[in-house]
């Protein structure tokens, strides 16, 4: 019920932030930004006085954050009155909001955010809101509205991958889920993602195991070496994130069974595109997270300007990155320049 | 009766934990015929390697009554700090030579402050653990180094020598090196001495502060070839690695092979025990495909149990 | 006849092997004030700790005041009116003197809150009944040991007790203090406290006690009215006829005062600030130098500024005429010192180890060959120093902590003997030690001496140091009083300069 | 009274962090950031209060953070899926927290096991135990649904001091969290407690010296057990409070918060050799570390240089500790020849 409902709102959502999200990019590439930037429409006074001052609390120090710092810094560098800097969550709740107050207080004209939980973090950005501040979230969405939500989403991300993994199994078999302790929404998103996904394409899979790797490249290794013990015939591997996916490319390697096992990663670093034209990892989702960070930095210059309050957001326009599966297939189609 | 009941306990006591591991193996050979292939004996103990190294150089600071909460950001710095000099094209032994180096050096730093300074422990190297991982996060940034194209360095966490994994290897080589620093050293009986009565050892003649210096740079070193072993097992170098609970790990394997925490004796050999023991524990429930939540309480109450177990017989 | 107020019925207890204490009888009745005497390892302390609940005994039952009682609970004790001051601190050192009396039941008023202004009062009024004057909110911890020691006291006393235990309770007290102390426990007495007073003092049993209890090797040997008995006799008791025919015999053994005439060791006003004062003495070669006085007379602190554990601020020491000052033990013993300290279970053993590894401990590098460890050669030594000194039972590889007291004595001095001393010191040789033990100690110590070596014995235990020494010096407050040539004094007079009277 | 004096140089030593952080720091001085100072840090100071008692024993307690998890889940659980309501709710919250604290004394008292390992092993069953009865993984619609109790959610309200007194016009006052009024209660109750009653010099007596408190008839057994389980009270309120400020619970929530706890006792000057420390000390300790935290943000330090410091500071304070230890023994010598 409420999944078909979200799903409708998805798609309204969906063309709200592709107004938003082109308006931005055409703005940055016509370099309209400076002029409208500095204005003071609507600029609290105290933020007209220096520069504009804005900055990223990323989950924790991350390959995926960190690309995306770097998207958000290629087009704030080009504004010579924007302050940025990256903020560490280190993987806790209540530091996000802890530094969620200290840039409230401090006046920033836009918070990037990747929350670690969508509801835990809604109070403060409602708080935000109410300063002024426009929120943008980066790939986890908060129950609260904010001004923007620029997303790779999980959910559906991680049922494609489902699907393409069925694909290359013909439909049957046993796969293993490399997972990561709970407490972090977007490990939820995708296992549920994976799990739906393989109900609805390939209902003739089997998910015979499901285990904790942490995160861990090296504790992916030690789990997948167990579970082809204890599986001989699994046929695949879902790793919730590249580095997990890794490991059992790892173990693969070692055992001879690189281009039998198939083994799907999600984020889509460049080591996992690396591994999959090698012909060891058989697919991740990836997208272009530079281009995420991009536009996430041009729609906050648009925000900046105060030409749209942040407290008129009753819900936030979302910007759906395209993602593409990416296996031997397709990786070539993505540019070097992309990889991070 | 009851005598002679206590008595068989007794004898028993010093044998629980091997006892411990052949029954669980047991059961968990029983329940998942699998678990008992040499593949996953062999994979077994290629997972408990880089803690095991850890919890083998840690032995000696834990029987003096110290800790090292610092380990696990070690194993991180040593990690990328090998990986920086080889993508600088230092050759690699050199490059070894610098991590370790850097290992023993930090270990150094948390021994003079305990030794000389006399400040707790447990302190001294909680600090250190903050340290030293914003050091590694400034040198090395949040991001995943790759180790391309160096056969050699892959080779120490990847290769394998007649089919056995070289960390393998590298684990049983520091098993027996410290075994043997144990046994046939002076410093094996000083560190006895200083964890059964550090004031009668001062007053033996040892140098009892310059002894637990070096301990603590033991634990370094040791915290330093694991963070080479992992970062050539992932081939991949980050200064997040060795995250929060690592150092956890290591203390609950040392503390199962029944090293007190209060110092005292202790043995190398019995701590290769707790590690195994913790491997087998992980490696079954992995295998049995438990979740989580049950690994985790499981965990708990067979730590406390077998404590429990080893103070029932004294 | 009344019934005591408190009672032991054939109580006994063992550690191990060891007996500590065993089948004892022992009552005191109301108002009466009970000497308990007895050498080191005797079995009083043992018997003390049963009677406050610290230690549950083997055998036996207590009963207070007719009624038997739940056994190894201290609380039990307490609430029954048992209270007793230990010869050890037992205060909590980060609280103040206030806390620290009314330990565990201080009077609270409303939700449980502390009645301070009370707690003040009954403490005033506690000091002055007594006689005692105290920074009622100094932390006890920052007091001089003997402030310590009243506080004891007064948390005794604090309890209203109807049995006071006392060991050794003017251990560090000044004779003006133990006056005081003296003229409390008569007021006790005249309330109808019961009062157990042990201590090593014959003068102080004879002043202020009206019967005694002397035990010997964990059991009574005799109870009696302080009036009936004499010193010789109570002497006598004490360590037995056996031992005292022995140490007639050891009277007999020619004295060797000045050894060879070699100066081993020379300390010329020898001072620690605030701790020993121009201390000066010559040890030489051959001969067995005992130096004696009152628990607190800074004897242990000398021998640890001798063995380099502290520093003294001025005057100097010389071995074999060399002038040295030593930074640490490890200094020390390359010159030629050797330290058996007093408390072996803290100072000196790694109980957990090995006889033979505790043998080769203060002497490791002597048994290193290319920095490994010579096990063939410490199992060697080991082997000779077990057949030497006799060690019981001779298994090099049996844990010390499994061995008795007077073994584990033997391995402590074995462990310095290894290493040949020019001088060797012994703090307190044969504290908790059976009598066999000490005899051989002794032998063991006699031997060495006429080997040549220079002995230098800290020791409380009179009779020890009568039998042992060759020449006997007394420490009074920091101060070296007299050296005297062993023959050449008697008991009586070395007892009179040990309490400061002469 | 050199406790007190240890206490005094710690507050001055804040005063001053603030000061230098007043001038040194922009937008320090504002009403906003001192709101978010307590509102960011009441909880780890009550945390420090429970820490204090385990460690006033010469213990430590590792299992706070999974204890506030455990609360969290609960609190979660009982209002989201079982919807008692939260006047019922916080209490059972604290009562679980109180509970699994008191399990950790038995262990130890019981099982003779060093409190070190022994909540070692409780921090792992008890996340274990979050995991598996967490609401989130049981209903996963529950993962985007706030907490909207009123009873819960008006533990993070603010008091408006300014506006309440009338002077809002003439002074920009913080407003006042909630939790730090919770806090201060918290640490009126338990200094009283510690202070001023029989168990609190009980808890001093066994801390600071086990044998004369067991030959004083002290239960010793006993104190030990409620000193552990009012840390586990601690880390319920705490809880409670994180809950209010998330609207959720997470199920890594508190990860790594014993450490701050810790850290913020020590500073505050309870010794872990054991018996010596008031509360106010962790507090303080606690407060510290967050003035430092935000005022160093603030100065846009980056979080990897505020690691090192952090680690300095708790160096800085064991190091004065050992100071104050040798100062005072030097007293002790110097005392004994007074007498002599």
């Amino acid at each position: 019920m409420s999944e078909i409902e979200s799903v409708g709102a998805h798609r309204r959502n969906f063309l709200k932030s592709l107004a938003l999200g082109s308006a931005a990019v055409g703005a940055a590439s016509a370099g309209l930004f400076t002029d409208v930037a500095t204005g003071t429409i609507g600029v609290p006074a105290a933020r007209a006085a220096g520069n504009i001052k804005m900055a990223f609390i990323q989950w924790q120090p991350h390959t995926v954050s960190s690309a995306w710092s770097k998207g958000i810094e290629e087009v704030l560098k080009t504004q010579q009155t924007v302050d940025y800097r990256l903020l560490d969550g280190q993987n806790k709740v209540e530091v996000q909001v802890s530094l969620m107050d200290t840039l409230i207080n401090e006046g920033a004209a836009v918070i990037f955010l990747q929350p670690i939980d969508s509801v835990a973090l809604a109070p403060s950005i409602a708080k935000a809101k109410r300063a002024g501040i426009a929120v943008l979230t980066l790939n986890i969405d908060a129950t609260e509205p904010h001004a923007a939500h620029v997303e790779m989403n999980h959910y559906f991300g991680a049922m494609d991958i489902a699907k393409a993994l069925g694909d290359k199994l013909g439909g049957k078999g046993e796969v293993a889920i490399l997972n990561a302790p709970p407490g972090i929404i977007i490990r939820d998103q995708r296992t549920n993602g994976f799990v739906d996904g393989l109900k609805k394409h390939h209902p003739g899979i089997k998910i015979v195991a499901d285990q904790s790797a942490d995160w861990s490249r090296k504790k992916a290794q030690d789990v997948a070496t167990t579970l082809l013990a204890a599986n001989p015939n699994l046929g695949g591997f879902y790793g919730v994130n590249d580095s997990m996916a890794l490991g059992a490319v790892d173990v693969a390697k070692t055992k001879g069974l690189i281009g039998k096992l198939v083994i799907f990663g999600n984020d889509g670093e460049k080591d996992a595109l690396e591994s999959i034209e090698k012909g060891e990892l058989t697919g991740t989702q990836y997208t272009d997270v530079y281009q995420q960070g991009r536009f996430a930095a041009a729609a906050a210059t648009v925000l900046a300007s105060g030409l749209v309050p942040a407290t008129a957001f009753k819900q936030q326009g979302k910007l759906l990155m395209p993602y593409t599966i990416a296996t031997k297939e397709t990786v070539a189609s993505i540019q070097p320049a992309q990889r991070w | 009766m009851n005598a002679s009941i206590q008595a068989f306990g007794r004898r028993l006591a010093p044998q629980a934990l091997p006892l411990a591991i052949l029954v669980i193996v047991a059961a968990f050979a029983l329940s998942e015929p699998a678990f008992l292939t040499p593949g996953n004996l062999v994979g077994i103990v290629r997972q408990v390697a880089i803690t095991g190294i850890m919890a083998i150089a840690m032995t000696f600071v834990i029987m003096t009554g110290g800790i090292d909460l610092s380990v696990g950001p070690v194993l991180a710095l040593s990690g990328v700090v090998t990986w920086f000099s080889l993508d600088a094209g230092v050759p690699l032994p050199l490059a070894l030579g610098v991590g370790l180096a850097l290992g023993i050096a930090i270990g150094m730093v948390n021994g003079v402050i305990v030794a000389f300074a006399g400040l707790p422990p447990i302190i001294v190297t909680l600090a250190m653990l903050s340290v030293v991982r914003g050091s590694a996060l400034i040198l090395g940034g949040p991001d995943l180094h790759s180790i391309r194209g160096q056969e050699a360095y892959s080779f120490i966490g990847s290769g394998s020598v007649f089919g056995i994994p070289v960390s393998v290897l590298i684990f049983a080589a520091v098993a027996i090196a410290m075994v043997f620093v144990q046994r046939a050293t002076p410093l094996g009986l000083r560190v006895a001495a200083i964890g059964e009565n550090e004031r009668a050892a001062t007053l033996s003649g040892h140098r009892t502060r310059l002894t637990k210096l070096s301990l603590y740079a033991i634990s370094g070193l040791g915290a330093a070839i694991a963070g080479i072993v992992q970062s050539s097992q992932v081939h991949t170098a980050s200064a997040t690695y060795g995250e929060f609970g690592t150092e956890l790990d290591v203390i609950a394997a040392v503390v199962l092979g029944g090293t007190s925490l209060m110092g005292g004796n202790g043995s190398i050999a019995r701590t290769v025990m707790g590690v195994m023991f913790l491997g087998v524990m992980n490696n079954g429930m992995n295998i049995l495909n438990v979740p989580l939540d049950i690994q985790l309480i499981a965990k708990g109450a067979i730590i406390v149990l077998s404590l429990a177990l080893g103070e029932l017989k004294s | 006849m009344d019934t005591p107020l408190i009672r032991g019925i054939g109580l006994g207890r063992t550690y191990g092997a060891l007996t500590a204490l065993a089948d004892a009888d022992f009552a005191v009745m109301p108002g009466e004030v009970r000497g308990l005497i007895g050498s080191n390892g005797a079995g009083k302390s043992t018997l003390i700790k049963i009677l406050t609940g610290a230690v549950a005994p083997t055998s036996g039952s207590v009963e207070v005041k007719g009624e038997t009682v739940r056994l190894g609970d201290p609380s039990e004790m307490i609430r029954r009116g048992v209270a007793c001051i230990y010869q050890h601190s037992n205060l909590a050192p980060a609280m103040s003197v206030m806390d620290n009396i009314f330990l565990g039941r201080q009077p609270t008023g409303r939700f449980g809150r502390i009645d301070r202004r009370r707690q003040r009062a009954d403490a005033q009024a506690l000091m002055a009944r007594h006689g005692i004057t105290l920074d009622l909110d100094a932390a006890v911890g920052t007091l001089p040991t003997v402030k310590q020691k009243e506080v004891e006291i007064l948390k005794a006393l604090a309890l209203d007790a109807r049995v006071l235990l006392m060991d050794e309770p003017t251990g560090w007290l000044s004779a003006a203090d133990v006056v005081r102390l003296h003229t409390t426990i008569r007021g006790l007495k005249a309330d109808g406290v019961a009062i157990v007073y042990i201590s090593h003092m014959l003068d102080e049993i004879f002043t202020v006690c009206d019967t005694m209890t002397i035990m010997r090797d964990g059991r009574v040997i005799a109870e009696a009215k302080v009036a009936e008995m004499t010193r010789p006799r109570v002497i006598e008791l004490m360590v037995g006829e056996k031992l005292a025919r022995d140490s007639a015999a050891a009277a007999r053994v020619p004295r060797r005062p000045g050894g060879t005439g070699e100066v081993r060791l020379q300390v010329r006003d020898l001072t620690r600030t605030n701790v020993f004062r121009d201390v000066s003495f010559d040890l030489h070669a051959g001969e067995i130098l005992c130096i004696t006085g009152l628990i607190g007379s800074k004897r242990t602190e000398l021998m640890h500024v001798l063995f380099g554990a502290d520093r003294a601020d001025s005057g100097t020491i010389e071995v074999d005429g060399r002038p040295v000052a030593f930074g640490s033990p490890r200094e020390a013993m390359a010159g030629g010192i050797g330290f058996v300290p007093e408390d072996r279970h803290r100072d000196g053993l790694m109980l957990g180890l090995s006889m033979t590894e505790n043998l080769v401990m203060a002497t490791l590098s002597r048994f290193c060959r290319a920095l490994l460890l010579d096990h063939r050669a410490i199992a060697a030594r080991s082997t000779r120093s077990i057949a030497e000194l006799a060690i019981q039972p001779p298994d090099g590889t049996k844990a010390v902590r499994l061995l008795s007291g007077g073994n584990q004595q033997k391995v402590l001095v074995g462990k310095w003997l290894n290493l040949g001393p020019r001088v060797l010191i012994l703090d307190e040789p044969t504290v908790g030690v059976d009598v066999g033990a000490k005899a051989e100690i002794y032998a063991i110590l006699r031997a060495e001496r006429d080997k040549g070596a220079a002995i230098l014995v800290v020791s409380s235990d009179l009779e020890e140091v009568m039998t042992l020494a060759d020449r006997i010096a007394v420490m009074v407050a920091g101060r070296l009083v007299a050296i005297h040539d062993a023959e050449a004094v008697t008991m009586a007079r070395v007892v009179d300069e040990i309490g400061g009277a002469a | 009274m050199t406790a007190r004096s240890a206490t005094l140089a710690l507050l001055a030593f804040f005063v001053a962090t603030l000061a230098f952080f007043w001038f040194a720091a922009p937008r320090f001085a504002t009403a906003g950031n001192i709101e978010n100072l307590m509102s960011g840090f009441s909880f780890v100071a009550i945390l420090a209060i429970g820490q204090a008692f385990p460690i006033l024993l010469r213990g430590i307690d590792l299992s706070i953070g999974a204890i506030v998890a455990l609360a969290g889940m609960v609190a979660f659980d009982l209002v989201l899926i079982l919807h008692w309501p939260g006047w019922l709710v916080i209490p059972a919250a604290i009562l679980a927290a109180t509970l699994a604290g008191a399990l950790n004394g038995v262990l130890i008292v019981r099982l003779r096991l060093q409190p070190f390992i022994a909540t070692l092993a409780t921090l792992a069953a008890y996340r274990g135990l979050v995991y598996s009865i967490s609401g989130r993984q049981l209903v996963p619609g529950l993962s985007t649904t706030p907490i909207r109790d009123p009873w819960i959610t008006g533990l993070e309200s603010y008091l408006d001091i300014a506006g309440t007194l009338g002077l809002s016009d003439l002074i920009t006052l913080p407003w006042v969290p909630l939790s730090f009024f919770v806090m201060l209660a918290v640490l009126a109750g338990f200094q009283f407690m510690l202070g001023s009653t029989r168990f609190g010099r009980d808890l001093y007596t066994v801390g600071g010296n086990v044998e004369a408190a067991r030959l004083a008839g002290i239960a010793v057994g006993r104190v030990t057990i409620v000193a552990y389980a009012l840390s586990g009270f601690c880390a319920g309120v705490a809880a409670l409070l994180l809950v209010a400020r998330l609207t959720t619970a997470t199920e890594a929530l508190g990860t790594g918060m014993e450490m701050s706890a810790i850290a913020a006792a020590v500073i505050g000057g309870v010794s872990l050799s054991g018996g010596i420390g008031s509360l106010y000390g962790p507090v303080i300790g606690a407060f510290l570390l967050g003035t430092i935290l935000i005022g160093l943000t603030l100065l846009g330090i980056s979080q990897f240089v505020q690691q090192i410091l952090t680690g300095g500071i708790l160096l800085a304070a064991v190091a004065y500790d050992r100071v104050l230890f040798l100062r005072r023994q030097r007293r002790l010598t110097a005392n004994l020849g007074e007498e002599a």
